[in-house]
This record gives C-alpha cells, sequence and structure tokens, in this order.
C-alpha cells in the first residue's frame, strides 16, 4: 500500500507545483499594486519604499525564490491589505468553506445514492422523472441567480431565514440549498446508470439463484459495484464545488476562502491570494488521493496487486464512462428498456 | 396458429421499420417525434435569431435613459411595449438591454465551446488513438487544467489581463477543452483496438487515414451532443464571471451582469436581478434538452426509441410499467 | 514432399526462431517480461492449409498479428517467399501487404457497423488506388467478390446488423480477396459460428482454395475442425512450437505429450474414436510471465523426469520403423516431415491410450 | 491421472426418481414489437443421477428454458403457460418466498462465462459462503469454514489461503469449479449447468466435465445440460432433447438418437459435424440461418432449411411422436429421415435452387 502512496503523491504534487507557480506568475503580471495602497498624491518616493518594502523592485525570479523560500518556512507572506500574516488569514477562512462543502457534499452523495437507486430499481417511476428533472434544472440553472431567487422568496417575502451571515441553523439552509444541486443532479444520474449496468450484470443473476432476497441483491451485490464510479465523479465534483462556493460565500457573506480570494483578487493582496490558491489546491491534492484509497478499498481489481496499469484502465473505464457532465434524459425516453434480443 | 400475437401496433412500425431500412429517417422527422426536443429547438432559434436581428431591431433604445420611468413594474402596457419587461434603475427598457445581452452571451459562449470542442476532440481522439506516452501526458495537462476550480482560474485571468470579451472566450475554452480531451480520448482508445481497425491496418492504412474514416465518424456525435451540453454550462460560467464583477464590463450588457446590477434593488425591484435570471434558465433548459434527444438520436443502438410512432410508444410505456 | 532446407520457392512463408517479449508491468516491482513468441519455426508450402493448434495463451493469436505486422518482432527472420517484410518500407512495404491478409473471430467486432458491405469489401481499394483504377473497375471487382463468396450484388448496399453470422464471416472473407493475396491467416475464422453456418463457411474456404491456389494458416482451437480442413498442423504450447506434422501423423500418432493429451482430452461424437482412457491433465496452464525451466510443460506432464526441467527438449522424430530418432545438436532433422520436441515422447499411440484396441 | 471412459448409466429409469417434470412450458417476451414466444411447448424429464442434455444452436430457446425453470427470467420475459414440476411441486406457481426458498437447497445453477458471473468486489469465501448464511443461518466463520470444504470438494490447490482472493486472480478454470461448487453447495436435487465448458479450453473442458461427474454421482443429483456441442452431449449426457426455434424437435436416449435420427434437423447437425470421414471434401452443410424468434413461420419450424419440405409441413405443424424406443420427434417425415442420407443429396439441390 505504501508504494502505491509514495507513487501517488509524487505523480500529483507536479499539478500542484503549476498551478501554485502559475497563480504566483500571473498575480505579478498585473503590474504594481502601489496604486491601490498609497494616497493619490503619493510621492514617487513613498513608491520606491512601498515597493521596496513589499520586495516588489527585484526581478520576478528573485521574488518568487523568496516567496517560495519563506514557504518552507510556513511564513506566506503578509497581507499588504490587512498587515496580518497571509497563512494566518487563509487558514481563518478554510474552515468555513470546509464545513460548507463538506455538508454538502454529504447531502448530495447520500440523496444521490438513495434517489439514484430508487431510480434505478423502477425505470420511468416517479422517482426516476423526479431525478432526471432535478439534474437537468442544476445543469441549467446559474447558482448565483438560485441564491438571489432564494433569499427574495424565503428571505425577504416569507422571511424565514437571514438574508447573509452564518449565525444559527437558518443561515445555513439557503447557502447550502444553492450549492447541492448541482452535484446531487449530477450524481443522482451516475449512480442510477451504474445501478442500472451492475443490477443487469450476471452476478446478480447468480445471487438470485442463491435464494437471496431483492434487499440482499441491490443492497450488497448492486450497490457495492455501483459506488466505484460514484466516487470517481464526487471527486471531480467537488473540485466544481469550489467555483459555487465561491459565488456563495460572495451573496451569502460567508467567510470562507472563496470570498477571501475574490477580495484579494480585486485589490491585489498578492500574499493572501497565493495562500489562498496553495491552500485550495492541497485540499484538492489531499482529496484526490482518499478518493483513490477509498476506490482502492471498494474495488479490489485496482489494488496494487492489480499493478498501476490495471487501477489507471479501470479508473479510466470508469471517468470514461460517467465523466460527460449531468446526462439528463427528457422523462419519456430515459426508461432502460432492454432493447430485446430479437429486435429485428 | 401463428406463432407472434400481432397487434395492430405492430404493423404500422413495421412500415417504420421499412423506412428505416432505406436510409436513416431523417433527423427532422426524429426531432418532431419528441416534443420535448422539439420545444427545445424552437426556443434555441428564437435566441439565435433575437441575437442576430435583435440589437439592430432595438437600435439606441437599449442605451436611451429616461429618467420619467426609473424602475417600472413591469407587464403593465400603459406605458407602451418597450416597457413590456418594466425598467432598469435608469429608465432603461429591459427587454431592449436584455435582447441585446443576448447577443453578447451568444458571442461569448458560441466561440468558446467551439474551440473547445475543435482543440479538445482532436487532441483528445489524437491522444487515444496513439496511446502510450502521448496519452499519458495529455491525460496529465488535462488533469492539471481540472485539478483547478476553473472559475478562479478565470477570475485570475481576466484580472490580470483585462475582461474583454476575447480573453473571457479564451479562458472559458481553455478551461473547458479536457472535458473533450477525456471523452474523445475515452472512445478513441475503445475504438483503436476493435478488430475492424485492426482489419484496416493489415491492408496497410495509415494511422490518419483509420482515423478519419473509422474514429471521427463514431466519435462526433457524442462529442456534438457534449457540446450542446456544454453550451450551457459555458453560459452559466460566462454569467456567474459577470457576476462577479470581471466578467463583461458595462456599457456592454449581459445577463450576468444585469443580474448583478439588480441586485441591491432585490427588496424594491425584484424583475431587474430575476427575469435576466430566467433568460438564462430558459436557454440553458432548451440547451439541455437538445443534448438529450441528440444523445439519442445520434447513438444507433437507441435510436429505435425515436422512430416508433405514438401507438407503439403507449405499449412501450406498458411494457416499462409491467416490468416492476 | 519433401522439403529442402533454406529458400525454397515451393514455400510462401519460412519463419525462423521468432521470438517477441511484451513488458508487463506486474505491481509495484516493475514491468515484467512475458515471452509470448519464444523461437518459433514455420513454413507454409504453395496452396496448403496449415493448422496453429493450442489452448489459448499459447501464443497462437500474437504468432498472427506479428506475421501481419501488427506487432514488432525481437528476433528471428521471416521471409515471404524470399523477401523479408519487415525490411520493407513506403511502397514497398504497402505491396507486400497485398500479399498477406486475414480473416478474424468474430463476424460481429470486424464490420464497421457504420459502413455498408460494398465499402466494407472495398476499403483496401482506399489504400491501394492503384489495383482498380475508377468506380467502374471497383464496383466490377466488388461484384466479382461478391460472388465468389456466395452473396448477390443487391447485397453490396446493406449495412452488417441486416447479415447473419455467417454471411458476415463471408463479407470479411471477401475483404481479405480484395488485394488477391498469396496467403489468408484465418483466426479462428469459425470457432463464433453455429455447427450448421460453421459447414458452410469451412465448404467456402475449401472451394476458394481449390480456386483461386491461395495458401491458409488455419488458427483454431476446435480439433475436429482443424483435423477436417488442414494438411499439416502445428501445435504451440506458451509460446513455443512443441510439435509439427502431416494431420494425420499428428493426430493419429502424436510424439509430443501435450498433443496426445489434447487429442485425448476433446470429447469425440464418433465412438469408435473415443480413446480407451482418457488422459486429463493436472493443474492449470503455468503463468507466461515466469515459464517453467527446460521443457515447458514438464509441470502436467506424466511423463516429465528431472532431465526435463534441467536441459530445454531437442528436436526428435520417429523414423519408418517407428523407432525414436533423438536430433543432436547440429544433425539437422529438418528433412523429417513428423517433429516433436520431447526427451520422452510418446512411442506410440497405444501407450497414450489414444486407440482402442 | 488416467481416468476410465465412462459409460452412460444404462439403469431403468424408474418413476420414482423423477426429480424434475416439465409439461407445455411456453415462455414469451414482451417487445415493443409484440410479444414473441421464444420457448413453445417444451416438456421433458430429469432423472436422479442421470443427464439430460438440452441441445440447440444459438437463438432456440434452450438458456431461457433453463432460465424459466430457475426463475430467473429477465423482467420482459415470463412463462405463459405449463409448468415444471420439481419433486411434484409446480416451480412457475411459486411465490417469490417459496422460490427463494428452494434456490440452493432444491436447485442449483451453473453459468456459462465464470468471469461475469463472480461478484468482482466479493472474496471468493464470502461468494461460496453466501449460501450458507442465508439458508442455513450460518455466521461469518462458519460459512468461510464451509467454504474452504466447498473448495477443496472441486479441486481448487491450497483453500485456506486462497479463500480470501478475488475472483480476477483465478484462472478460468479455477473459476468455473467455484461457480459449480456454489450451485452444489446445498447439495440440491436438480443441478442446470447452461454451456459450463463452452469457454473453456479442451484440457480444462475434460477436467471440468469429470468434475460434474463426480459430483452428480457422490449426491446423485439429476443434471439439465444446456450446450450446442454434439460431442459434449454424445459423451456425457444419457437423454438429448434437441431444440429449434423454441420448439423441441427430437428428444430420447442420446445413443439411440445419435444412431439413428428421426428428424432432419437432427440428421443435418451429425452431417455437419466435421469427422474423419469426410476429411477433405465438403462438408454437407444445412443450407440458410436460423428464423428469427419474432419471424418464426407458422407450419413446420424448420420448413425453410428442410430437405423434405412439402405442402403439409407449410400449413400443420407436426407433434412429436413415437419414432423409436423411447424416441419421439416432431416431423411428418420421420420414418424418411434415417434412410437415405438426407442431407447431402437433397440439400445441394434445395441450395441450388434457394441460391
Amino acid at each position: 500500500m505504501l508504494t502505491y502512496l509514495r507513487k501517488r503523491i509524487i505523480s500529483s504534487a507536479v499539478p500542484l507545483l503549476v498551478v501554485v507557480v502559475g497563480v504566483f506568475a500571473l498575480a505579478r503580471m498585473t503590474g504594481n499594486p502601489a496604486a491601490l495602497y498609497l494616497p493619490l498624491n503619493a510621492t514617487e518616493a513613498m513608491r520606491e519604499d512601498f515597493a521596496i518594502r513589499n520586495g516588489l523592485d527585484q526581478p520576478i525570479w528573485v521574488q518568487m525564490a523568496q516567496y517560495f523560500g519563506g514557504v518552507l518556512r510556513f511564513d506566506f507572506g503578509t497581507s499588504m491589505r490587512t498587515g496580518e500574516s497571509a497563512a494566518d488569514m487563509a487558514l481563518r477562512a478554510f474552515p468555513a468553506t470546509l464545513q460548507l462543502a463538506g455538508t454538502t457534499m454529504l447531502i448530495a452523495i447520500v440523496l444521490a445514492v438513495i434517489v439514484g437507486s430508487a431510480a434505478a430499481l423502477n425505470p420511468n417511476g416517479i422517482l426516476d422523472r423526479f431525478s432526471s428533472f432535478v439534474s437537468m434544472t442544476a445543469a441549467s440553472i446559474p447558482d448565483f441567480w438560485l441564491a438571489i431567487v432564494g433569499i427574495w422568496v424565503f428571505a425577504i417575502t416569507l422571511g424565514w431565514v437571514p438574508t447573509s451571515g452564518v449565525l444559527g441553523a437558518a443561515a445555513w439552509v439557503l447557502p447550502v440549498a444553492t450549492l447541492v444541486m448541482r452535484p446531487f443532479g449530477t450524481l443522482v444520474q451516475v449512480v442510477r446508470g451504474a445501478m442500472v449496468s451492475s443490477l443487469s450484470e450476471p452476478y446478480i443473476k447468480l445471487a438470485r439463484s442463491k435464494g437471496a432476497t431483492q434487499y440482499r441483491v441491490v443492497g450488497a451485490h448492486a450497490l457495492r459495484n455501483a459506488a466505484a464510479p460514484g466516487l470517481t465523479v464526487a471527486g471531480d465534483l467537488t473540485v466544481g464545488l469550489v467555483n459555487g462556493a465561491v459565488v456563495v460565500e460572495t451573496i451569502f457573506g460567508w467567510p470562507g476562502i472563496g470570498k477571501l480570494m475574490i477580495d484579494s483578487i480585486l485589490q491585489r493582496d498578492f500574499a493572501v491570494l497565493q495562500a489562498c490558491v496553495l491552500l485550495t489546491a492541497i485540499a484538492i491534492f489531499v482529496l484526490n488521493i482518499l478518493i483513490d484509497i477509498g476506490y482502492a478499498l471498494l474495488d479490489p481489481r485496482v489494488r496494487p496487486s492489480a499493478g498501476a496499469r490495471g487501477r489507471r484502465k479501470a479508473r479510466n473505464e470508469h471517468r470514461g464512462q460517467n465523466n460527460t457532465p449531468a446526462t439528463t434524459g427528457t422523462p419519456t425516453t430515459s426508461a432502460p428498456v432492454p432493447t430485446a434480443a430479437i429486435d429485428a | 396458429m401463428t406463432q407472434i400475437q400481432e397487434k395492430p401496433a405492430t404493423q404500422k412500425t413495421v412500415k417504420a421499420n421499412a423506412t428505416q431500412r432505406l436510409g436513416r429517417p431523417s433527423m427532422f422527422s426524429m426531432l418532431l417525434r419528441d416534443k420535448f426536443a422539439t420545444v427545445a429547438a424552437v426556443i434555441l432559434s428564437f435566441v439565435i435569431l433575437l441575437a442576430v436581428f435583435g440589437p439592430v431591431l432595438m437600435g439606441e433604445l437599449a442605451t436611451k435613459q429616461n429618467l420619467m420611468f426609473m424602475n417600472k413594474e413591469p407587464f403593465d402596457l400603459s406605458n407602451g411595449w418597450a416597457y413590456i419587461l418594466g425598467s432598469d434603475s435608469l429608465g432603461r427598457s429591459m427587454l431592449a438591454r436584455m435582447v441585446v445581452a443576448t447577443q453578447t452571451t451568444l458571442l461569448v459562449a458560441v466561440p468558446a465551446v467551439l474551440i473547445a470542442l475543435l482543440i479538445g476532440s482532436l487532441w483528445g481522439v489524437w491522444a487515444g488513438y496513439h496511446r502510450g506516452r502521448r496519452e499519458s501526458i495529455s491525460m496529465r495537462i488535462a488533469d492539471i487544467i481540472m485539478s483547478f476550480p476553473s472559475l478562479l482560474l478565470a477570475v485570475v485571468v481576466l484580472f490580470v489581463f483585462s475582461p474583454s470579451a476575447a480573453n473571457i472566450v479564451l479562458i472559458l475554452a481553455i478551461t473547458r477543452i479536457p472535458i473533450y480531451m477525456r471523452t474523445a480520448r475515452a472512445e478513441s482508445a475503445e475504438l483503436q483496438s476493435r478488430t475492424f481497425v485492426d482489419a484496416a491496418r493489415t491492408f496497410g492504412t495509415k494511422p490518419n487515414a483509420i482515423i478519419a474514416r473509422h474514429v471521427i465518424p463514431v466519435v462526433t456525435p457524442t462529442l456534438l451532443t457534449l457540446a450542446t451540453l456544454e453550451f450551457c454550462f459555458v453560459m452559466l460560467a460566462e454569467s456567474s464571471l459577470s457576476f462577479l464583477g470581471i466578467g463583461i464590463q458595462p456599457p456592454d450588457v449581459s445577463w450576468g451582469l444585469m443580474v448583478a446590477q439588480g441586485r441591491q434593488y432585490l427588496q424594491t425591484a425584484w424583475w431587474l436581478s430575476i427575469l435576466p435570471g430566467l433568460a438564462i434558465v430558459v436557454t440553458a433548459v432548451a440547451a439541455n434538452m437538445l443534448a438529450a434527444w441528440m444523445r439519442i438520436a445520434t447513438d444507433p443502438a437507441q435510436r429505435w426509441r425515436l422512430t416508433l410512432d405514438k401507438q407503439t410508444k403507449k405499449s412501450l410505456t406498458t411494457v416499462i410499467k409491467d416490468t416492476k | 514432399m519433401n522439403t529442402t532446407p533454406g529458400g525454397n520457392a515451393e514455400n510462401v512463408l519460412e519463419v525462423k526462431d521468432l521470438s517477441k517479449t511484451f513488458h508487463v508491468s506486474a505491481g509495484a516491482a516493475g514491468t515484467k517480461e512475458l515471452r509470448a513468441l519464444d523461437g518459433i519455426n514455420l513454413t507454409v508450402r504453395k496452396g496448403e492449409t496449415l493448422g496453429l493448434v493450442g489452448e489459448s495463451g499459447c501464443g497462437k493469436s500474437t504468432l498472427a498479428r506479428t506475421l501481419m505486422m501488427l506487432e514488432q518482432p525481437d528476433s528471428g527472420t521471416v521471409r515471404f517467399e524470399g523477401q523479408d517484410p519487415f525490411g520493407l518500407r513506403g511502397k514497398e512495404l504497402l505491396k507486400w501487404r497485398r500479399r498477406v491478409q486475414m480473416v478474424f473471430q468474430d463476424p460481429f467486432a470486424s464490420l464497421n457497423a457504420r459502413m455498408t458491405a460494398g465499402q466494407i469489401i472495398s476499403e483496401p481499394f482506399a489504400t491501394h488506388k492503384d489495383m482498380h483504377r475508377g468506380t467502374a473497375a471497383k464496383t466490377k471487382r466488388l461484384n466479382e467478390l461478391l460472388d465468389l463468396v456466395g452473396l448477390r450484388a443487391t447485397d453490396a448496399s446493406k449495412s452488417p446488423q441486416e447479415f447473419s453470422g455467417g454471411q458476415r464471416q463471408r463479407i470479411g472473407i471477401a475483404r481479405a480477396l480484395a488485394l488477391d493475396p498469396d496467403l489468408i491467416i484465418l483466426d479462428e475464422p469459425v470457432s463464433a459460428l453455429d455447427l450448421s453456418v460453421q459447414a458452410q463457411v469451412l465448404n467456402l474456404l475449401n472451394d476458394l482454395q481449390r480456386e483461386l491456389g491461395v495458401s491458409y494458416i488455419f488458427i483454431s482451437h476446435d480439433l475436429s475442425v482443424v483435423r477436417h480442413v488442414t494438411d499439416r498442423v502445428a501445435v504451440m504450447y506458451l509460446g513455443r512450437i512443441i510439435e509439427t506434422g502431416t494431420t494425420e501423423q499428428v493426430f493419429d500418432s502424436p510424439l509430443h505429450p501435450y498433443t496426445a493429451s489434447l487429442m485425448s482430452a476433446s470429447p469425440k461424437l464418433d465412438p469408435a474414436q473415443r480413446p480407451v482412457q482418457r488422459i486429463v491433465l493436472q493443474g492449470e496452464l503455468p503463468s507466461p510471465l515466469d515459464p517453467p525451466s527446460g521443457c515447458r510443460f514438464r509441470t502436467r506432464c506424466w511423463k516429465a523426469q528431472p532431465i526435463c526441467s534441467a536441459e530445454r527438449p531437442e528436436k526428435m522424430t520417429r523414423n519408418e520403423s517407428g523407432k525414436i530418432v533423438l536430433g543432436m545438436p547440429g544433425v539437422g532433422l529438418d528433412n523429417a516431415e513428423h517433429l516433436a520436441e520431447c526427451h520422452f515422447p510418446v512411442s506410440n499411440p497405444a501407450e497414450a491410450g489414444l486407440v482402442r484396441t | 491421472m488416467m481416468t476410465e471412459m465412462r459409460e452412460p448409466t444404462a439403469d431403468k429409469a424408474t418413476a420414482n426418481d423423477t426429480v424434475l417434470e416439465v409439461t407445455g412450458l411456453d415462455v414469451d417476451i414482451r417487445t415493443p414489437r409484440g410479444t414473441v414466444r421464444v420457448v413453445s411447448q417444451v416438456s421433458f424429464t430429469a432423472r436422479r443421477g442421470r443427464t439430460l442434455a438440452l441441445l440447440g444452436e444459438s437463438g432456440c430457446g434452450k438458456s431461457m428454458t433453463a432460465k424459466a425453470i430457475a426463475g430467473l427470467l429477465d423482467p420482459v420475459a415470463s412463462v405463459s403457460a405449463g409448468r415444471a414440476e420439481l419433486n411434484g411441486v409446480d416451480l412457475n406457481q411459486m411465490t417469490a418466498k417459496q422460490r427463494r426458498a428452494v434456490a440452493g437447497p432444491g436447485l442449483g445453477i451453473v453459468f456459462q462465462d465464470a468471469l461475469t458471473a463472480l461478484n468482482p468486489v466479493y472474496t471468493i469465501g464470502a461468494q461460496l459462503g453466501e449460501s450458507f448464511r442465508i439458508h442455513r443461518g450460518a455466521n461469518k466463520k462458519q460459512a468461510k469454514a464451509e467454504a474452504i470444504d466447498l473448495m477443496r470438494r472441486v479441486g481448487i490447490p491450497e483453500p485456506e489461503t486462497r479463500v480470501n482472493s478475488y475472483p480476477h486472480q483465478f484462472s478460468g478454470g479455477m473459476r468455473q469449479r467455484i461457480l459449480i461448487a456454489m450451485a452444489v453447495a446445498l447439495s440440491p436435487q436438480l443441478l442446470i449447468a447452461d454451456e459450463p465448458t463452452t469457454a473453456l479450453d479442451v484440457t480444462v473442458q475434460a477436467q471440468i466435465m469429470a468434475l460434474l461427474h463426480k459430483l452428480r454421482t457422490e449426491d446423485h443429483m439429476a443434471v439439465v445440460l444446456i450446450t450446442h456441442d454434439l460431442a459434449v452431449v454424445a459423451e456425457e449426457a444419457d437423454e438429448v432433447c434437441v431444440m429449434y426455434a423454441g420448439n423441441v424437435v427430437e428428444q430420447g436416449p442420446v445413443d439411440t438418437v445419435f444412431s439413428n435420427p428421426t428428424h432432419p434437423y437432427t440428421k443435418g447437425l451429425l452431417d455437419s459435424v466435421p469427422s474423419d470421414a469426410q476429411r477433405g471434401e465438403g462438408l454437407s452443410s444445412i443450407p440458410g440461418s436460423p428464423p428469427e424468434l419474432n419471424k418464426i413461420p407458422s407450419g413446420c419450424v424448420y420448413q425453410e432449411r428442410c430437405p423434405l419440405v412439402s405442402a403439409i409441413c407449410r400449413e400443420e405443424r407436426p407433434v412429436l411422436r413415437e419414432t423409436g424406443v423411447a424416441q419421439r420427434a416432431a416431423c411428418h417425415f420421420s420414418e424418411k429421415v434415417s434412410s437415405a442420407k438426407v442431407s447431402t443429396e437433397l440439400a445441394n439441390s434445395f441450395e441450388e435452387e434457394n441460391r
């Protein structure tokens, strides 16, 4: 298991590095932020002093060397806006996003598994139509508009929930509801597709031939095989969730890392921006590793003994199968009637 | 006794089968069969017409400020058809602005989808066919782009290189290339191992000829369906960028921008945000439904569903119902 | 019919010591060597059908793909009418491609569902443009081919789904004949077909050989079919050819214990042909990743002795009087017809319980 | 290592050892283009300690018949008529609960392709032990012990260690043994083997057939063997039902039917097998191909390919009638079949005319 982990860390460290260096270079190209922080009539000397203090006068690769030197010593530089250490600000904002994303994904996965399996069991039933309708709308509604409609209906007209802020359970309802639509919409179709295909596999007939009850056939045999593809897509969706979080945090004033990132970009607060980017990239990197481990637990064929090629092959198979975004069948024609073998 | 229970439905479909044998039933006749797809096609063509001719028709109506008509209620005909959808905080007609916004939104979304489709598919097919190192490197690059939230990447890039429409198209295209690449690679890798491709190799066909003759015709329908789905995603991404203030900049107008501008007036003038948002949703749902129909129409194994006339469709649903 | 050593006008194909190794990644321990072909020697005479028999995993298909140049061998030589195809490039290679064609096992997978039968059969002409210039010549040739394989001209516009398994295999054969080859490699051509349709296709292949004089390499795991169709047979086990000879010799008086167990194991319809005692091999096919040392069959052979694991057996034959003649290294046995690689070959059919005395 | 050739059990069939009695079984499949009958009026009897073969080419309904008896039909298919009595109790009338109770102790089924039939994400021990947990309430540990005994019984080496391995870590032959072990776990009276060795090589096939034979005699089970391989039927089965387009066209003891076939299709099949006799010359092949199941003609199902076809065959479907000792065939001219070498001369003329 360890060699597998070591290999996995090395192979995904590269994307992490590329992203951080990329952001570092891009941020530097926005020109000199002095204009933002110094009063308009600031003299040339004050600009000079500001540049030296923040090390902006050095050539770019020197700045990069200094920065990464600092990173190794956990010194992520200080925010130009508040003077605080960038790392503290990022770490303070991160848990809020983590909780939001975590709750949303949890709800999305649990709902998707229940609704998805039920939809697979009775094709074209109410749950099947409901799940394809939800995944259709989820893929078609911009999350910021959904948030605004939510506020307009529930906060303003009905007044059940506050329009923003974090205090109290009610404050969580709208943000989570807005964020959960897209992952749930995609995941429910993936689980439904995986369940339909695993229910048609011969090992289901074998289980039935042993006299297993419907509950055992679906719960133990079919669901376990449908879990692996679901997990791969859940991983991709969590990355997408950070997109949604940025918008939702801005609208609901949620003190998350998404909002911090947007503010630090708009105010060109490089240090904080880089700290946030690094933290998000690390989180995604850790998430990918967890998914791979979970995947190996679920599907023994991809365990290390099956060799790296087997692992990548099995995962690509699932990813290839499920990566088209929300596969939304129109309610009437989505019923998976098995085309009879005798179809002329 | 005859072996099969002939039902009137089957006679009619035998005729349908006959047409099928003469040549594939035309896409158009299949479109009419699925009422959801027909509605979607109508909406999309209306939106496209609006985008092309709208701004010319509206002329300067969209920018003429009329301080007498600030924040007018929509749907009250008293103040003429221009204000049927109400007016914004500067008294400009919502109808006119939304029509002009259609053009901007399509001018961003369509090129972005086309660029991503072209680059992503060709790169994916090439990587999938040749496999080996080329495939793994391409997949690593795709993973890098996919492993970072596309919106944040866009925000950073757009902030660095001033947010003009061209930049938005570029960044939206780049972040969506991996989606096409993954699908194209998966399908091409599977196809290149098929026996009829091996057969083509045995009589000396060159890889590019094989790709053109065997791989592309199979991959194209799937990718077109994906592109229609992506059109909806890219449109939402553009409006999110505009909403965050880094997308379309005033004086240009886009639906996302209108929603953002209307946000502070939510209590008093709800329609400033709600109506443009509705336009996005309607267009996006239409694109989604068309994509769902295309998925079935272009897949030979599923196509028969669309050739059934009403009579057989009823028996199809009865078949489904009592399979439970 | 004796074969003189070295290049011989009569031989369509001569293969000497052909080897092919795949590098398979096996878990954390990096890659392992899979010797799919380990020193293959083979000759095919003009107008002859050579059978290639062996169980799954013995390398039959890899050999076919290598002969069709879909795989690059590591060592060994292939002479096609005196010419080495692996040395050819560009135009020359394209010309050589016409002379060897292939028919595949699965009639459903070997035809592109989106093309019509006519397009499938004339696809080779798209690459060999100089063969039949102009559409008129192409259609004439197409109709010729359709007639040759027992299909009607009107079938050209139909798509593969509208044909039965047998008819689809005829389309595959027509495509293989399109470039007028000298040798066709048939990779399990009838295994996927039903019995009644199988007989039709076998008859067709027989008629084509008589009419066009084309030679076949007939790969199959179905012994009754091989016995009926082939003139000579080569038996493969784990990447090596362990016995070759005329079909009668190999089927009726096998030299190698593995061949004997194959003949004995396969169920027979005609009670008279059933063996007195059936040899049921124990154990499983060893993994090609680490094949047994010396003779590769020793782990399942009931006659195995210590020498079998020590040295790889030399070629040997049985002379007219039925005595076993061991080939000493260096003493060529090439002129012998019936060869096998074994230290303790089966002396006579009765010993393997093959013949009901 | 050398096993004696098995003589087919010739003891007289007594009434009390009838395990499975199938009479007039019809199976329909609902497709959007109307209902299609894939199994029509199939009747046979499987006796304890004997093997009955359902022989036929692909699409003849033999697998569908087996699935109907085992109650494993796909949702769109259903048994529309007939009885399948296991020890006197009609399986078709059973409730789902009763069906589950009999699946395992009463009836076991071995599938063809072991790679897809085993659940890839569970260990072999868990899957083998499942029958004991369902029917005998065994806990995990007991189930595993039973699994190890079963693996040893079917000849899988080092069962103690391999019980925790996964299906993809076994070879084709081993996986098939595991499937057989699962089917005979609770020593059922009836074992249905659906093409058990089709996906296997000759040497492994011989091992599996030997194993099936051993288990049948040890547990004196009745075996229904589904196959398209005439040689396997000749060596392994005691009785045979030849099926074509959903109908039984001939049935009887294997030796009688194969030495003296009384239906043109059986005769045609026997002559299509490449045997030593006609080495080199053309095989006598049956022209055309089996009809598609939704285009089966009225009258005799074999009329389109039969060399003896005449007017009566096109209108009236022949019924199974006595044509020899315990031998029955569904043909209007069955006496003409065994005399001439029917399939070759007439077949060729037939082929010319239909070309």
